[in-house]
């Protein structure tokens, strides 16, 4: 995905077994805070297919 | 070339004559320049058909999918590789293969020299390492080595990986090649930059699915931008959609791809389709260090789980 | 038939005032690739006359390859929601540039499907009506052209408004239809030609149909049973290496079948169509999951059946094919549209035998 | 210019579970605008696109008949995509219908003559609105005959409706089941061929049969009409294809020159001995 232009940082991965409810809540914070500071989307944006 | 012509007819004929195989996969003289038609042949009678020459470029293996008969097939060193990835994915029986396989000296590419040449071409003629264009302009000489087919010019497997008989000696695979020049100029370029590479790449794409059908891996029963439920993907040739299918297309080839180059043989508006399956080639490369199609007996990386597999991305 | 003659400045200074009050769609070369397209050619800007034929045909001038047909809302509050509405646009009057015989031809064989006595395709024929095609007359046809036997060619005037003819120093035009007429005033050409230019442009025409060196004979598909071809062995050995793409039918100037999709996105959406291609399974895939043409076999047969049997007896007016070349030069394995039509046409003659 | 593509709005006024796999659902529908009930004027044996916005549109053979006023009705089988959404709609909701399409039975032809209709399965919904119409203009058909199957009691279609015909005098009713272990059914039990075999009357120069169901009915039933000596152009099917366009544009639905929508979905199994099978 970011080889092809998306911003770095939009993509994560990550691995939480169903047990570990304490990663699950530290990763969602993270992303939502790395996504919230790269601010809105600038490309892969679906509106209104651009058609004749 | 004639020799391998004339060697792919005496083992097809002998096959079809001994009932070894049903049929033989070969090529067939084109009719226009630089193209050949995939054949086949079931009538030892009929081998005069085969040919073969640098215009060779579609994979065949892509024509034993699903297939039960006992069949022959001319296989060049990525035909090989592709056949050895049907086979690890159970999509055909070896038992059922007879492979001729043809050390290659590389595809040349029908758009470069068509550009090259600039005027329309009439006819094109190979005399060992040089080609010779003759057509409304005046005729021109070049070398194979300079209007090669890009993936031809990098390969590094051009003997077949796997074959019951050959066509001719082995050739010298070539060595200390450069395979991910491109991809590293990609992936050097800030990320509008990047966007706006792939966005010049697809502007012509008419969606026509050439390159997805050309492939050998592409066999799926029903491709998901066929499927309508859930549609994953539109179908208009809105922008964000054919991306969609290019790039979801290439994840699918991921650690599968041998980089035959059909895709971007085929595509009927010139899109240098490898440049989304090159960097999962790459990447498979780098971090598995994973070449497909060399042994029908090694699961492929991104089949099997190993504890030492690599997980930096995971956070 | 009125021929006029304009000089190269007189065409450029022309289009620039048709460029003021028309959308003018002319072949351009695009900037990375080898091939000519036709684009909108913007304030200033020239259509580039050097060129055989462009990679993609015209027709998407008029059959967009994705065209929206309908709006709705899905928003309950909206007391029309759930209800398909019209697009209100009408096209915007534009012409085409430089468009090869061929493909103008193309037009008229594929207006017979949509303009029927029973339903008018109003998307297709809006555009079409909106539209005035500037020819430009063929003088170097391919090698692979075969218009000549297909019911076009090189000087064909079928579907046009004007033909330009290339001559020494700018040009002969024959202005052919009103639309011609009224295009031709607009753009201020205004001189006639000589009483000799007819005849110009017909010496020319021979030598360019003289040039045709590929054909095809279609004389004796009318005679022959549909079942008769359908049932050929050689449809196998003809849709071998067929790989099933739509290239052949997305690049034909007169193959014009597609599918009707909704697309939504939030509380609104459009139906639109894109084209769509014989050559898919899905093209016609039963809900069941029967599909009448499952195998390649039966899709490869259906396109040329169509091109070079149902249209012609359907119609009357020849087969659905321009003889463009574009199928020839641009499958990606080679499947010749040629050779095909030399397979279905042949008569069977019974060799003699002699005892 | 007139829009053929576009539909006509319409609301769902009631909607009826027929078979006991609940995967048929009748539908019927009132138009938004009156005015549009007129325009449409069709024929038994006719389709029309039903068109959900978002979804898509289905071709489905018009179960109502032209001599019921006030409504049209659909028995829609649960496939694919606008199927499926449609079973999950709800009585008031809104969506479109755009038709009639397609050509019809026969029915000028088939006037002063006997008529057998034989149906399987869930297409028996154009043979519904063709049995309605004939029977509100009885004095024009001579004698009628319907055999009509399905697997069981419970995915029979208009169970109602079958049971009222059965009771009258001026039409021949031969329902059937594949199989059943209920006691308390009435009728035959057999496949349609079979049943057709035993009830059908004689081919005359006038009695015309009308053929519709799944293909493996068809396949079966064909040699039995061909026993009972009917003759090709008298023996009338009525054909499905994936369609889009409906009115002969799109492409999708072709059989050889013939367009399934446009110049069919009636054929003449003699028109069809010269198709292709590609249905």
């Amino acid at each position: 995905m970011e080889h092809m232009g998306i911003e770095p940082g939009r993509l994560q991965f990550s691995w939480i077994s169903s047990a570990e409810s304490t990663k699950f809540v530290k990763v969602v914070k993270e992303v939502t805070e790395t996504i919230k500071s790269l601010g809105p989307r600038k490309h892969f944006i679906k509106t209104e297919a651009k058609v004749a | 070339m004639l020799e391998y012509t004339e060697k792919i007819r005496e083992i097809s004929q002998k096959l079809l004559k001994d009932s070894k195989v049903d049929m033989v996969i070969g090529f067939r003289k084109g009719t226009v320049p630089m193209m050949n038609e995939p054949t086949f042949i079931r009538n030892a009678n009929e081998v005069g058909q085969l040919i073969w020459d640098s215009n060779c470029g579609i994979n065949l293996a892509n024509y034993l999918t699903g297939r039960k008969e006992k069949i022959g097939i001319v296989a060049k060193g990525c035909d090989s590789r592709n056949i050895v990835v049907h086979l690890v994915e159970n999509k055909v029986n070896r038992d059922n293969l007879h492979i001729i396989g043809v050390p290659c000296k590389g595809m040349i590419d029908r758009r470069k020299i068509g550009v090259i040449y600039g005027e329309e071409i009439l006819n094109v003629v190979e005399d060992g390492e040089k080609i010779v264009v003759e057509g409304d302009g005046d005729e021109k000489v070049y070398d194979k080595k300079d209007v090669l087919q890009e993936n031809c010019a990098i390969c590094i497997h051009r003997n077949p990986v796997i074959y019951d008989e050959l066509v001719a000696d082995l050739v010298e695979e070539q060595k200390d090649v450069d395979r991910y020049e491109d991809v590293r100029k990609i992936e050097s370029m800030p990320p509008d930059e990047k966007w706006a590479y792939f966005e010049g790449l697809l502007k012509n794409c008419i969606r026509c699915y050439a390159c997805r059908n050309a492939c050998p891996l592409c066999y799926c029963p029903t491709c998901f931008v066929d499927e309508s439920r859930p549609q994953w993907v539109g179908k208009s040739i809105d922008p964000v959609d054919t991306r969609t299918f290019h790039f979801l297309r290439a994840y699918h080839c991921a650690g599968r791809c041998t980089d035959c180059g059909a895709c971007e043989r085929v595509c009927p508006v010139g899109i240098n389709v490898r440049a989304f399956t090159k960097k999962l080639e790459k990447d498979v490369k780098e971090l598995y260090d994973w070449e497909i199609g060399l042994d029908p007996n090694v699961r492929p990386p991104l089949d099997v789980y190993k504890t030492q597999d690599p997980e930096d991305f995971i956070k | 038939m009125k021929v006029l003659k304009i000089t190269k400045e007189d065409l450029a200074k022309g289009l620039d005032t048709l460029n003021k009050s028309f959308r003018l769609i002319g072949p351009v070369k695009d900037k990375d690739e080898e091939f000519h397209n036709f684009e909108e050619l913007g304030q200033g800007e020239l259509p580039d006359f050097n060129f055989r034929n462009t990679r993609l045909s015209p027709k998407s001038i008029v059959y967009p390859q994705s065209e929206k047909m309908f709006e709705y809302t899905l928003d309950s509050n909206d007391p029309e929601h759930d209800i398909l509405i019209e697009v209100k646009k009408e096209p915007s009057p534009q012409v085409v540039v430089g468009i090869r015989p061929c493909d103008a031809k193309a037009f008229s064989l594929v207006k017979l499907n949509f303009d029927t006595p029973e339903y008018k395709d109003p998307y297709w024929l809006r555009r079409f009506e909106a539209t005035t095609l500037l020819g430009l007359a063929c003088h170097n046809p391919c090698s692979s052209c075969f218009c000549a036997s297909a019911g076009s060619g090189p000087f064909n005037t079928e579907s046009l408004d004007m033909l330009l003819v290339e001559e020494q120093g700018g040009y002969l035009a024959q202005v052919l239809t009103k639309k011609g007429e009224e295009l031709a005033h607009t753009a201020g050409w205004t001189d006639e030609a000589g009483s000799d230019a007819q005849k110009q442009i017909d010496t020319m025409k021979e030598a360019a149909e003289k040039r045709i060196k590929s054909q095809i004979s279609t004389d004796n598909l009318k005679n022959k049973l549909d079942m008769e071809i359908y049932e050929e062995p050689y449809w196998e050995d003809v849709s071998f290496s067929c790989i099933n793409c739509g290239t052949c039918t997305y690049l034909c100037p007169t193959c014009w079948c597609f599918d009707v999709q909704d697309e939504t996105c939030g509380n609104c959406g459009i139906r639109m169509r894109n084209w769509d291609s014989c050559m898919y399974p899905l093209f016609s895939l039963h809900g069941s999951g029967h599909n009448p043409r499952g195998e390649k076999l039966h899709r490869v047969r259906q396109r040329f059946m169509h091109k070079l049997k149902y249209y012609v007896d359907k119609y009357d007016s020849g087969i659905q094919c321009v003889g463009c070349g574009r199928c020839v030069n641009h499958c990606p394995v080679n499947i010749d549209i040629r050779r095909v039509c030399e397979l279905m046409n042949r008569s069977e003659v019974c060799p003699v035998t002699t005892e | 210019m007139h829009n053929p593509y576009l539909p006509y709005p319409v609301r769902i006024s009631d909607i009826i579970t027929e078979t006991e796999d609940r995967n048929l659902k009748t539908f019927e529908y009132v138009f938004i605008n009156p005015e549009d009930e007129e325009k449409f004027d069709y024929q038994p044996g006719q389709f029309a696109e039903l068109s959900i916005a978002g979804k898509g549109e289905i071709p489905i053979g018009i179960a109502s008949s032209p001599v019921e006023k006030g409504f049209l009705k659909f028995t829609v089988n649960k496939v694919g995509l606008v199927s499926t959404h449609l079973h999950n709609m709800k009585v008031g909701d809104v969506m479109g219908v755009r038709g009639p399409l397609g050509n019809w039975y026969p029915w000028d032809k088939m006037e002063g003559k006997n008529v057998v209709i034989i149906g399987g399965g869930f297409a028996f919904t154009t043979l519904r609105s063709s049995i309605v119409y004939m029977l509100a203009n009885r004095e024009k058909f001579k004698e009628i005959h319907v055999i009509y199957g399905a697997r069981t009691p419970g995915m029979l279609l208009y169970v109602d409706e079958l049971k009222e015909w059965e009771k009258r005098d001026d039409i021949h009713m031969h329902i059937t089941v594949d199989a059943t272990d209920d006691p308390d059914w009435k009728y035959n039990t057999g496949f349609v061929p079979t049943i057709t075999d035993q009830k059908a009357p004689p081919a005359t120069t006038d009695t015309y049969a009308i053929v519709c169901g799944p293909p493996i009915m068809i396949k079966f039933t064909q040699p039995v009409l061909d026993k009972l000596k009917y003759k090709h152009d008298h023996i009338i099917m009525s054909l499905e294809n994936r369609m889009k366009c409906g009115i002969g544009i799109c492409g999708h639905c072709n059989i050889g020159r013939h367009l399934v929508c446009k110049d069919g979905p009636v054929f003449t199994l003699d028109q069809l001995n010269k198709m292709p099978k590609e249905y």
